[in-house]
């Protein structure tokens, strides 16, 4: 009942474990997987080995999380290690790489052709780190179009452009990636930044400062983005942001997205809410006498 | 569901150097945690690590060592400065029903099973506590293990103790007595070593492993063992589990994710 | 302890009971004073009476709120009359007004100019009513500087611009509130928009679809934002978005605001909010020593 | 405090025509209230009103009658229709320890006071019940009440009971009879009257009162009455609140905020 398709991908359910939240190594998605995701993504690869922010890298607040990571991951080089055999895996595995500029992004796009990852996916949307994503001046159509067309060109596998929800207008970036030739929109990434302080110090409690808001406190707008890009773009839509059951997933199909990411819930339930959400889900769907996720996508639009 | 999770800070109420290179810092931060969960402490604007509380309750403390970058900076302040803390994390031991056991820890290890030693003495459990350590001035807690078991110290120079490792004790009690279970915590070759014996032995044991620790609430996926998340379905593993890992003693996630031989 | 002055108004506490949050009359007005608020802002005025959009004009999730009032007010002419005599308040007033352009901003301005308001507010940043704020195009530099100049020629009251957190390039805005004689930023207005949909139904709850959000979830944003603002102008900042409590409100002032605005927090626990978050307040600066709010101010940035 | 509070749908059940002029609209959705309280019905994509509930529990019912755009939209709907909830709101009646109640309702202010009725009977209250309407076509409830209370009906027209208005037979009663209150929903100038009766006669008395109810959480401000908010403080208030009041049967707040003499 919850099985679909999205850009080719076939998928037991329509959830997707987000880019970053596990995702490092195969161990994690493993977990995930076990936990029941329909497809998952990798933690975004960059050229080079990075370490990240320093610690607090995360804070989580009573309306979600924020998170300053700072791109955190072993480089291309291990990745081509660790991720080189997916064969293990009986769920979809989408790659995420993330690059300065179009050039870094095409050549780090033709080393993960060699893998097998069923898709990937290009986070244009960071909040909160240098030299990548919004800081580096990611979020305009024009940098959108030339980074989705360099990539592109290196690779035939479904090519997702991940864009960002604190971008007032939204669906310029998402036509400028479709006409760049993506498979997918996936909205989107973390919102804002925002800042949290300790008030005994006087000090934010992220080291970087400021980074992206995650979790429940982000779906009212990433439901909006998503309603709106299903009017803007005619590729299929991933709603990522605060989903947390299936009430949130079910609102995410309705807004327009074809399958639905799931990262911060996993803070709240476990790499099991995966699972959960799945039930929460087909519960309802049979309630509602409807045979199919892919029924549902887009009705709030009638 | 919705509950904040951010470092607050607190003044160091006191600072208490227990051996050359370890000291103990108090807060008067309130934290109910069980043995063998930890917190992550923060300095303000500098960074943030994992560590275990030493005291627990109203007051709580940790007890460092001086080892890099985060235990030098927090080796360097004062009473009165700020220090945040979050957590508790994990999972700890169980010693539910336990009636006589041994804990074995090695250097720094002996900040995560003190409380422990403490809860089970509290519960009338008779234990056997074997520390290794470097040397005589090394040796942590001696007061307060003498109180509550019986204390049997390992150096590597002999200066205390018998002369050895940790192991060298344990097999010895391991051959004069069955205990409910073994705790143990300390470097991983040590801890490997430890897993080693009990096997042998058929001795239940339990294990406080380290992982490279980022987010310790489930998220960023750094602190993997195998399938496991050391913050979380951590950092306490039974001997059962870690006997299947693929990855103790073997490898572990550097902070950028890279995978290294330990 | 509390007391502190903002634009020159003398404030018992620097809590400001934020515009369209009661607000539409004097009885509502009272109910907060009486609640303990240390300066009230009306509900905006528009030239016309307007009725504003259908019901649900409000939409509470587990964060915080979404709405899409669509500025109801009576319109100019009746509120000359409701608000000619603020005599029997002993809390500053500040009126608020809001237009199409700023022909229309100017002479609501001069019109305002005759009754006793503490200030004047102007809210440039509404997300979710057609011909006013972001969708009237006045959340851009130009559309500020063009406003907030037309209204400085009418009034000599302190003038307070409200802008948006859902504007990228925040800092450009407030420097051309600053540029063009505004006298203080109030940051800020409700983010997104967001949208919830009735999943049984599949029809989005707000009326207008879409509605501005407001409450806890966008607290991190908002203090980021002024954190941000407070490096950028001179001028006093209201920290205004999710406070609901003292150590909120302490937040917002280490971030760089002098005073702070409450208006979400009112759905949890009522007018009597005010009080609630002054003693916090009180008990947090007597236990770290402090001897003033204004001590507070922009700590966050030592 | 986090709960989310926005309408969610479900189908009519059943749509029961009371009279020519009103129905009442069953739903599966499970709510408890207290009487007097009230709920926000939403009309999917169309607009949301305030609605007493007539029916509580596993299963609800609102009773509307038939005046303008909303309930003519409403009437309009057929079973399996979805209308959706939110609420209860508000404060409802007052009846602890009362052993002898009145209550009087005007037209469809019965809506906010059947269920009033049906659980003051549950406590073993004795209630004069003084309903008012224009004519016998629209007495409302007849059978339910009669099973509970001593109904007394006015009808304009003296088709049914006796002709006049509610405060014809209130006098009668309150002459007669002392009660612990007087519980009263209805026009405002016909709860002007009661109100004066019952200062008269110096009966306690609460009223359920209109007012332009828009956000119904205590945020819009516009269905104040004096330094109240109806939608929270209300919708019923004491005698001696209203008594008090500047606005009670004089102001109100059209959808605008404008200020408007009833
Ligand atoms: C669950 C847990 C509990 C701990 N409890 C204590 C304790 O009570 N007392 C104590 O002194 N130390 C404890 N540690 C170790 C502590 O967190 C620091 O790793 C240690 O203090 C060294 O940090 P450094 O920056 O001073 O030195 P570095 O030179 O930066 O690190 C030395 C070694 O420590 C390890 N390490 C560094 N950072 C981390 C990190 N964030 N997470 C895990 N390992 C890291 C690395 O393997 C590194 O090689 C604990 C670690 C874990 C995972
Ligand atoms: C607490 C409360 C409980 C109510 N319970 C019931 C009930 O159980 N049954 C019932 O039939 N009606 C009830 N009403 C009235 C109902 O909400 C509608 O006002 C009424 O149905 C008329 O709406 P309409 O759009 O059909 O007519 P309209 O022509 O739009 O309105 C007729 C009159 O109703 C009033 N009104 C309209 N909208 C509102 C509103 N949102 N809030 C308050 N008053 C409004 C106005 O004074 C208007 O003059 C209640 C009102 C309140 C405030
Ligand atoms: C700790 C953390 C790390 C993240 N790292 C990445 C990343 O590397 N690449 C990426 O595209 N998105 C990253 N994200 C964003 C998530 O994929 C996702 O877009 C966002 O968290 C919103 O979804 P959620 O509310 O379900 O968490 C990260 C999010 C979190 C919380
Ligand atoms: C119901 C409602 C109505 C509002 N109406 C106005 C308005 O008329 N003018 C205005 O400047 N801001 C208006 N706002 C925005 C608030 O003043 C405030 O900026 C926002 O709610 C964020 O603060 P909070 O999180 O404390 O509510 C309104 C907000 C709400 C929730
Ligand atoms: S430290 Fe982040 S998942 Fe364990
Ligand atoms: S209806 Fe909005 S405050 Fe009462």
């Amino acid at each position: 009942m919850l099985e679909t398709s999205f850009c080719g991908l076939k998928m037991q359910n329509p959830l997707i474990l987000a880019s970053g939240v596990l995702g490092v190594n195969k161990n994690n998605l493993l977990r995930a997987e076990h936990g029941g995701a329909g497809a998952l993504t990798i933690k975004s690869i960059s050229l080079e080995p990075r370490e990240g922010h320093k610690n607090p890298i995360t804070a989580v607040f009573e309306c979600g999380m924020l998170n300053a990571v700072g791109y955190s991951n072993p480089g291309l080089k291990e990745a081509m290690k660790e991720f080189a055999d997916l064969s293990e895996f009986s769920v979809p595995i989408i790659g995420s790489i993330t690059a300065g500029n179009a050039e870094e992004f095409a050549s780090l796009a033709k080393e993960f052709e060699k893998l097998s990852f069923s898709a990937l996916e290009l986070p244009l949307s960071c909040p909160h780190t240098p030299g990548f994503g919004l800081l580096a001046g990611q979020g305009t159509p024009e940098a959108t179009k030339a980074i989705t067309e360099a990539v592109r060109k290196e690779t035939r596998k479904p090519l997702i452009v991940k864009i960002s929800p604190s971008i007032p207008n939204i669906a310029e970036i998402a036509i400028a990636a479709e006409k760049a030739g993506a498979d997918a929109i996936n909205c989107g990434n973390t919102l804002g930044p925002g800042m949290i302080i300790d008030i005994n110090s006087g000090k934010p409690v992220l080291h970087f400062k400021v980074g992206g808001v995650s979790g429940p406190a982000i779906r009212p707008i990433i439901v909006r983005c998503v309603f709106d890009l299903y009017q803007s773009v005619k590729i299929p839509i991933i709603g990522l942001g605060g989903v947390m059951n299936g009430r949130d997933a079910i609102e995410m199909l309705q807004a327009g997205a074809s399958a639905v990411g799931v990262g911060t819930a996993i803070h709240y339930d476990g790499p099991e809410v995966f699972g959960k959400i799945s039930k929460e889900m087909e519960a309802w769907i049979k309630a509602h006498k409807y045979k199919s996720v892919q029924e549902l996508v887009g009705i709030a639009h009638k | 569901m919705p509950t904040s999770d951010y470092p607050v800070s607190y003044p160091i109420k006191k600072i208490v150097s227990e051996t050359p290179s370890i000291k103990t810092f108090y807060l008067d931060s309130e934290i109910s945690s069980s043995p063998g969960q930890f917190v992550m402490v923060w300095i303000p604007g500098f960074d943030e690590k994992p560590f275990a509380l030493t005291k627990n309750g109203k007051e709580i403390a940790i007890t460092a060592k001086k080892r890099g970058a985060f235990t030098e900076k927090l080796f360097s302040l004062k009473e009165g400065s700020l220090l945040g803390i979050r957590g508790p994390y994990g999972k700890g031991f169980e010693f539910k029903g336990a009636k006589k056991a041994c804990i074995v820890a090695g250097g720094i290890g002996m900040a995560a099973v003190i409380l422990l030693a403490e809860e089970m003495a509290k519960k009338k459990i008779k234990i056997d506590f074997v520390q290794a350590c470097r040397c005589k001035e090394e040796v942590l807690f001696e007061k307060r293990i003498g109180k509550i078991a019986k204390l049997h110290v390992a150096t590597d120079d002999g200066s205390c103790g018998v002369k050895g490792n940790a192991c060298t004790v344990l097999e010895k009690l391991l051959k004069e007595k069955k205990f409910d279970c073994v705790y143990c915590c300390g470097p991983e070759p040590m801890m490997v070593s430890v897993l080693a014996l009990c096997n042998k032995f058929k001795a239940p044991a339990q294990f406080a492993v380290e992982r490279y620790m980022k987010c310790a609430h489930g998220i960023c996926g750094n602190c993997s063992l195998d399938e496991h998340l050391c913050c979380k379905d951590g950092p306490v593993f039974a001997r059962e589990q870690l006997g299947k890992s693929k990855e103790f003693g073997k490898t572990h996630y550097e902070k950028s994710g890279k995978k290294t031989v330990i």
